[in-house]
């Protein structure tokens, strides 16, 4: 397994801090501790991508020379992230303009890319490099009885299916049933969330999440597993408010990483569980009591 | 053609070669006696004394043959090809030197400096450590001396003067020269620019042909020092590098009957433009093997193709050599 | 300059100079006609440039331009420059020589020169049509030129070869581009060989209910077609068999091909379909291939209802006598004429045929292939062949159109162009789609009073009679939507009902639509062996793997293998009446070659010249058409011109130059280099 | 309200051709109009055009329409359009294209909060290197309507509740590198021409 150095992106060390959390521990308990790449900057997002080309694609790169510098490839859990790392890597590659400019911007700070590096998921890593096998033999407390809608939303399968099915992803779904949790058919596993548009036009984004909580209940789904903390925190901050407008009941949504976690016999304070604003607890112990 | 009073005056030239076509006069054995009986030898310097001037001194035309060997690598004997030609009525390009450049063309894949860097100055035998290279003018003991230019090329006699015959071979066969001697002096002459032998592949007078199987495939190349060789099966179905298909006759396949594989020394034939080429076409048409792995480590067995395929012929060939600035 | 080495490096005998006559031959009079092609040509080539270079070059006696030199005009211009200027060799500079080289032949034979003392220069593909900056495809096209004067110097006089033609002729497929084409063969009192793959003939269409725009029952025209296959005393069909080679060339092809067994005997079996009934199982289990899957079959079965031959068949795979050899063989018991034999084994049986007509057909885009329709996993998304079977009166519910759960639906819809006119599975339009669509919304509406959706890209229906019926099913009230469905989405409580996202393109709004079937309609794409079959019969495909026509316009049955003819889908998606047009010209072509009796054969084949070869062998495993034997008692390999297809692969690598091939000598081929290298 | 006509003088065809000349979308020209594009999008209900239309609109050199158009600041770049279209059209870049144009020329609602938080976003990342999403949020708000502040105040307490909030300024440590580098890669001039 190439080194891999770690790159949470910016809303992991802010709202998608449980997502932060729990991947550490699950890897810790894998025996794979993360290493954080040093200095790491912000991918540049969509929003930047929006306004400069250049700069957007110079930002990404820095974090893949920074990585290239210690031969590592980077494990990148934020979806958004992925992308843009994913896309920069290709681009480079591609644009011979482009991959000069960039070149060159890197080189006037003593860095260098030569594009060996490229953004892993840790849906990726855990599926084939890891292995679904490996993760079987350590889960400690199966979660028999809990029932998960995954949800992988977009930029992990579009534009660029690297490691999963583009329609039908399937490796999310191997890995919560590796835990012994019941997995959902879930139709809108590749739907879009809305991104940000939750926040800057709330009534067109909400109306996204709805349909999205409201297709896991009508699915019997007890819990929604997500792999991005933009999804995260539209469907879980966001929720309140979609209740508000819509007739739903709660759905707590976890990291996928979080429900590894569980299984796995990491303390629920460890993995953030409580930093759902839908509390998940009372889903988890109803099951728990279920089981016993 | 005016036939002189007297017997036929013939001369022998020696260019860039090793001495091996001289000795291949001598080897005419008791056959010599024949040619030296119908003919004048006006020159011959590795047998007998006759001087530049001597020659200078006949009129235009007088000589009815010159035979010259080896190929032309300085200035000196650019110059003595070109007065031979001027008395000569016939001028045979004697060997393969001559005829294409030969051993001593495979010098074109350097140039002059490489050249003089491994014979005078980083060949392990080479004692030199004021690091001396020849000159043109030197002055020793007072007295001016010269030496000929050196040139960056070496080239066949045929791209410096004009050539009526060759006589191919390293060295050539007794057997080609009697017949090509025998030709000249019958008077009756083929068309200019005629190789003086079979017009036909060694494989014609190989005793091994009738063992080649009719679908050959090649799976890897050997070397001869790497196998013990069967002295009756075809060389290329032991997967001996054989340029005998590719090569003119006229030498009873001596190498071969050696048991040794034929280097391709007489030449290709006179419907060929580029015998390297040629034979490398027709020796990769046999070489088995379906992938590029395959065929990647049959080539393997071919250490020196430019060595193995243009070994006679290098400057005769359409080979070109990277422009010397 | 190739050859200015000088001695030793170059051929030393036969090496002419420009222009000069060679010992007592008359000197070279060349005529350059340098064709405008309208404005193919001379918009991006200065032809009056060209032909002014043309003139001056050695040999050249007339340069002229033209505008079209393949018109009857242009071709009287080098016929009568020929007898009034004594011209002795002929160049045509204009398009491919695939289009126009035997024209051009034709007009300096007629002029009463041997027709190869032309040559011919393609400034046209090679020159205008691949440039756009004029000045240097002008010096192209006159380097081309160049190239071919001074070639043209070296043709020599030369034949066609002559050769039988048998008169049998082997049609591969027995659909109903196959049929057609045997039976029209057959009745102009050809023996054909009719070869099918499959256990019965009828192909595709023995599959469908009515067929566009007239409703005709599908099976009550081909049935009559199939019977008289089997009843004609001029064919011989084999189903089960496939061909494994095809040795030989135009007029005299041998053909070997395979029996699969049947374990049936053919000639015994009456399809009395005893043994079925006595199988020891009970009911069908394995899905029926002719239903498209909606219906179950025992091992042994007949392959449908009008199957001709009407003989049954045993699935080894499926046969418990096969896996376990422990069957009680109540099949074996219950025949009457003792036809079964489990013993059968693969035949192998090689034909002699003058010609063949490919008639392969197609395969359906596997709706899997496009996963957002959710085909293989929503019960109730169909292909379009699936529905045909639902329609048809003798398919799996008797012509009942009935969801799985055997409801009828009350909304359907139908997705055009499933698979077609996408960069990322077949680019092309399947052709036939359009109109089947329409042709099953209104079987549809006719049988189910369901809601009918036509969710279309651009609706395509060219053809007689076509543009009427697309009328009369919109005026039956089906809801022509254009536009593709973008999703299917099976509601989590709705009872298998489908939920469609479409923008409705011509209402400018994103429309969802619940059905409770979706039909698709796939594409025709080649089939899945195309490539090994193009192989096996020396054919060619075109980029997107449909078999490649001659000439798109002119040739378009004939391949540019001679006496290899295409008929039906295997060249492209096309209807019924088309494939049946397409399968009587390919029979035509197959009757004119054979009616012809004998076969004239290019002259561009290799000789060995005997007293040079010093018989080394390295050509004889190298040719592809095994042309070339050795003579033992000479020593010398010997070249069959008949079989020589002049490929020169012997030529280039004969390693003593001893091999030479007319159109292609030597001197030829370096002068046209020294040609074309000689920038002037 | 803009008249429902347009004529000739209302195409730009410099925006036309800017347009084909973004690496891929030379093939908006071979767009069929099947409609995948905007079927497939998630934010389609409330697009002004489709992105269907959109496209057509700028390969006929509507510059106004196009630039002026809610439909590209809806898009999130989930590349569902890109991934389904026959055509191969990067439909999601060109709207990437089309943002990047409207700011640089100024065209869009002003207030429009999307513009906003990519240029708030664009200040914090290159003068930190690092968002601290609990500021660009708060930022955003302001700049763009203090009235959805109280919309938000449940909201905020949430992410406080959960320990999601924070207000530390998070940094690179080397935030001079990162400007030397932004500086050197120089702006595009696609937007400009």
């Amino acid at each position: 397994m190439k080194k891999l150095a770690y790159y949470p992106g910016c809303s992991l060390s802010g709202t998608g801090r449980a997502y932060d959390e729990s991947l550490r521990a699950v890897f810790a308990a894998l025996g794979e501790p993360l290493e954080e790449l040093d200095d790491w900057n912000c991918c540049g997002a969509t929003s930047y991508m929006s306004i400069d080309k250049g700069k957007a694609y110079a930002l990404a790169s820095r974090n893949l020379a920074l990585a290239e510098r210690e031969d590592a490839d980077l494990l990148t859990p934020c979806n958004a992230c992925y992308l843009v790392l994913e896309k920069t890597r290709r681009h480079l590659a591609e644009s011979a303009e482009m991959g000069g400019r960039v070149r060159h911007a890197l080189d006037a700070v003593g860095l260098g890319y030569a594009g060996v590096v490229r953004a892993r998921h840790p849906l990726e890593v855990l599926t084939q490099d890891i292995g679904v096998e490996r993760l079987k033999e350590a889960v400690k407390e199966p979660l028999k009885g809990l029932k998960i809608a995954p949800y992988y939303g977009c930029q992990i399968v579009r534009p660029y299916a690297t490691f999963d099915d583009q329609y039908h992803p399937q490796t999310m779904d191997q890995l919560l049933k590796a835990t012994g949790a019941k997995v959902v058919e879930y139709p809108f596993k590749t739907r879009c969330c809305g991104a940000s548009q939750t926040g800057t036009l709330p009534e067109v984004g909400l109306h996204l999440v709805y349909r999205l909580l409201n297709e896991a209940k009508a699915r019997g789904a007890d819990v929604l597993a997500v792999i991005c903390s933009l999804c995260h925190f539209n469907l879980d901050v966001y929720q309140s408010k979609v209740r508000r407008e819509y007739d739903l009941e709660p759905i707590p949504i976890l990291y996928f990483s979080q429900i590894l976690g569980l299984a796995l016999g990491v303390p629920a304070k460890k993995l953030g569980i409580d930093r759902c604003v839908v509390s998940a607890t009372p889903v988890l112990e109803r099951r728990a009591a279920h089981a016993a | 053609m005016t036939k002189p009073e007297g017997k036929p005056k013939v001369a022998f030239y020696w260019c860039a070669s090793c001495g091996g076509c001289e000795e291949a006069v001598v080897d005419l054995a008791e056959g010599i006696l024949d040619v030296v009986g119908a003919v004048d030898i006006v020159m011959w310097p590795v047998a007998l004394d006759f001087k530049r001037a001597d020659i200078e001194a006949m009129p235009d035309g007088s000589i009815l043959a010159s035979f010259i060997n080896g190929a032309i690598r300085t200035t000196e004997q650019e110059e003595m090809a070109s007065l031979l030609r001027r008395k000569s009525q016939l001028v045979i390009a004697f060997g393969a030197c001559s005829q294409l450049g030969g051993i001593p063309g495979l010098a074109n894949l350097y140039d002059r400096e490489g050249v003089y860097r491994a014979a005078y100055l980083e060949s392990p035998s080479t004692e030199n450590p004021e690091g001396t290279l020849p000159r043109l003018r030197s002055r020793e003991n007072g007295y001016d001396l010269s030496l000929p230019g050196f040139y960056d090329t070496v080239r066949a006699l045929g791209q410096v003067i004009d050539v009526d015959y060759a006589i191919p071979g390293c060295a050539p066969h007794p057997k080609v020269i009697q017949a090509a001697v025998a030709t000249l002096l019958s008077g009756e002459l083929p068309p200019k620019g005629t190789v003086l032998a079979p017009d036909q592949a060694v494989c014609e007078e190989c005793p091994r042909r009738e063992s080649k199987p009719l679908d050959l495939s090649i799976s890897e190349f050997k070397r001869p020092h790497e196998v013990i060789i069967d002295e009756e099966t075809c060389l290329l179905a032991q997967g001996l590098l054989c340029l005998g298909p590719a090569t003119r006759a006229g030498c009873d396949a001596a190498c071969v009957c050696g048991n040794m594989p034929c280097s391709g020394c007489s030449g290709p034939t006179s419907r060929v433009l580029d015998h390297g080429a040629k034979a490398i076409s027709g020796i990769a048409s046999l070489i088995g093997g379906d992938d590029e792995e395959a065929i990647d480590s049959v080539l393997d067995g071919i250490p020196d193709p430019v060595g193995t395929f243009y070994r006679y012929g290098l400057p005769a060939s359409l080979l070109r050599r990277k422009t010397l600035s | 300059m190739l050859r200015e080495n000088g001695f030793g490096s170059g051929p030393t005998s036969g090496g002419k100079t420009n222009g000069a006559p060679v010992n007592g031959d008359p000197p070279i009079r060349i005529g350059v006609y340098v064709c405008h092609c309208g404005t193919n040509i001379a918009r991006t080539v200065d032809v009056e440039r060209v032909t002014e270079k043309a003139g001056e070059l050695p040999g050249v006696t007339i340069a002229r331009d033209y505008k079209y030199m393949c018109s009857d005009p242009g071709q009287e211009l080098i016929k009568e420059d020929i007898e009034e200027l004594g011209l002795n060799r002929i160049v045509v500079a204009s398009c491919s020589p695939n289009l126009h080289e035997g024209t051009f032949r034709g007009a300096t034979a007629a002029g009463g020169l041997n027709p190869f003392f032309f040559q011919m220069v393609n400034i046209r593909e090679h020159a205008s049509w691949v440039h756009e900056d004029r000045e240097s495809a002008t010096d192209k096209a006159i380097d081309l030129v160049r190239a071919a004067v001074r070639r043209v110097h070296h043709h020599k006089a030369l034949e066609t070869r002559r050769v039988p033609i048998k008169p049998e002729v082997l049609v591969v497929g027995g659909g109903i581009a196959g049929i057609s084409a045997a039976l029209t063969l057959a009745d102009g009192g050809k023996h054909v060989y009719l070869i099918e793959r499959e256990a019965s003939i009828g192909g595709h269409m023995a599959q469908f209910d009515k067929t566009f725009p007239t409703l005709d029952c599908a099976a009550c025209i081909l049935t009559p077609k199939m019977t008289q296959v089997r009843n004609h005393p001029n064919i011989t069909l084999m189903t089960m068999t496939e061909v494994v080679k095809v040795d030989g060339f135009v007029g005299s092809y041998e053909v070997t091909v395979k029996h699969r067994p049947r374990f049936i005997d053919v000639s015994l079996c009456v399809g009395c379909q005893q043994c079925i009934d006595a199988c020891v199982y009970k009911r069908g289990k394995f899905e029926d291939e002719f239903d498209a899957g909606l219906s179950m079959r025992k091992p042994i079965y007949l392959p449908n209802a009008q199957a001709v031959p009407q003989v049954v068949l045993i699935d080894p795979e499926q046969c418990i006598q096969f896996s376990s050899g422990k069957c009680k063989q109540t099949c074996v018991e219950a025949c009457d004429r003792d036809a079964i034999f489990f013993d059968q084994e693969e035949r192998i049986e090689t034909l002699d045929v003058g010609a063949i007509i490919m008639a392969t057909g197609f395969q359906t885009f596997d709706a899997r292939r496009s996963p957002h329709y959710g085909y293989g996993i929503y019960p109730n998304v169909y292909t379009a062949l699936e529905v045909e079977r639902l329609v048809n009166a003798s398919g799996p519910t008797g012509g009942e159109i009935v969801l799985r759960d055997g409801e009828k639906p009350t909304a359907v819809g139908i997705v055009h162009c499933v698979g077609s006119r996408n960069q990322k599975s077949n680019p092309w339009c399947s052709k036939v789609c359009c109109m089947y669509s329409l042709k099953l919304a209104h079987l549809i509406k006719e049988k189910t009073d369901a809601e009918v959706y036509n969710f279309y890209i651009d609706m395509r229906t060219p053809g007689k009679g076509f543009e009427e019926f697309y009328q009369r099913v919109a005026s039956e009230g089906t809801h022509l939507i254009r536009g593709k469905v973008a999703s299917v989405y099976q509601q989590a409580d709705g009872d298998g009902e489908l939920l469609v996202d479409v923008e409705d393109t011509l209402a400018g709004m994103v429309r969802r639509i619940p059905v409770d079937m979706l039909v698709l309609a796939v594409g025709l794409e080649p089939r899945y062996d195309a490539e090994e079959v193009r192989r096996t019969f020396n054919i060619t495909c075109s980029g997107d793997g449909w078999f490649m026509e001659r000439h798109p316009k002119l040739a378009p049955v004939d391949t540019f293998t001679d006496g290899v003819y295409l008929a039906g889908c295997c060249q492209g998606p096309k209807d019924i009446p088309e494939t049946v047009a397409q399968a009587g010209a390919a029979a035509g072509q197959a009757l004119a070659l054979i009616g012809r009796g004998y076969m004239e054969l290019e002259p561009n084949t290799a000789q060995v010249i005997a007293e040079d070869c010093s018989g080394c062998k390295t050509c004889i495993p190298l040719c592809p058409y095994q042309a070339i034997l050795h003579d033992d008692a000479e020593n010398r390999a010997e070249i069959n011109e008949v079989l020589c297809k002049g490929c020169g692969v012997c030529v280039a690598a004969c390693p003593s130059g001893s091999i030479v091939q007319n159109l292609f000598e030597d001197t030829e081929i370096y002068e046209e280099i020294e040609g074309v290298l000689a920038y002037a | 309200m803009r008249p429902n006509i347009r004529t000739e003088a209302d195409r730009s065809p410099e925006f036309a051709r800017w347009i084909t000349s973004l690496p891929g979308a030379e093939k908006i020209r071979e767009c069929m109009h099947c409609g995948l594009c905007s079927a497939s999008c998630p934010l389609f209900a409330y697009m002004d055009y489709s992105p269907r239309q959109l496209m057509h609109l700028g390969r006929e050199g509507f510059r106004d329409d196009v630039l002026g158009s809610f439909t590209i600041w809806l898009c999130t770049s989930c590349y569902q359009c890109t991934v389904e279209c026959p055509r191969q059209i990067p439909v999601t870049e060109i709207m990437y294209a089309l943002k990047r144009r409207a700011i640089e020329e100024k065209v869009y609602t002003p207030h429009l909060p999307i513009p906003v938080l990519a240029r708030e976003f664009r200040r914090m990342v290159t003068d930190r290197g690092r968002i601290s999403e609990s500021w660009l949020v708060m930022k955003l708000l302001l700049k763009t309507g203090v009235h959805r502040m109280f919309g938000m105040v449940g909201l905020g307490w949430d992410l406080v509740r959960t320990g999601r909030f924070s207000l530390r300024k998070e940094t690179i440590r080397d935030r001079g590198d990162l400007a030397r580098m932004l500086e050197a890669v120089g702006s595009d001039a696609e937007a400009v021409s």
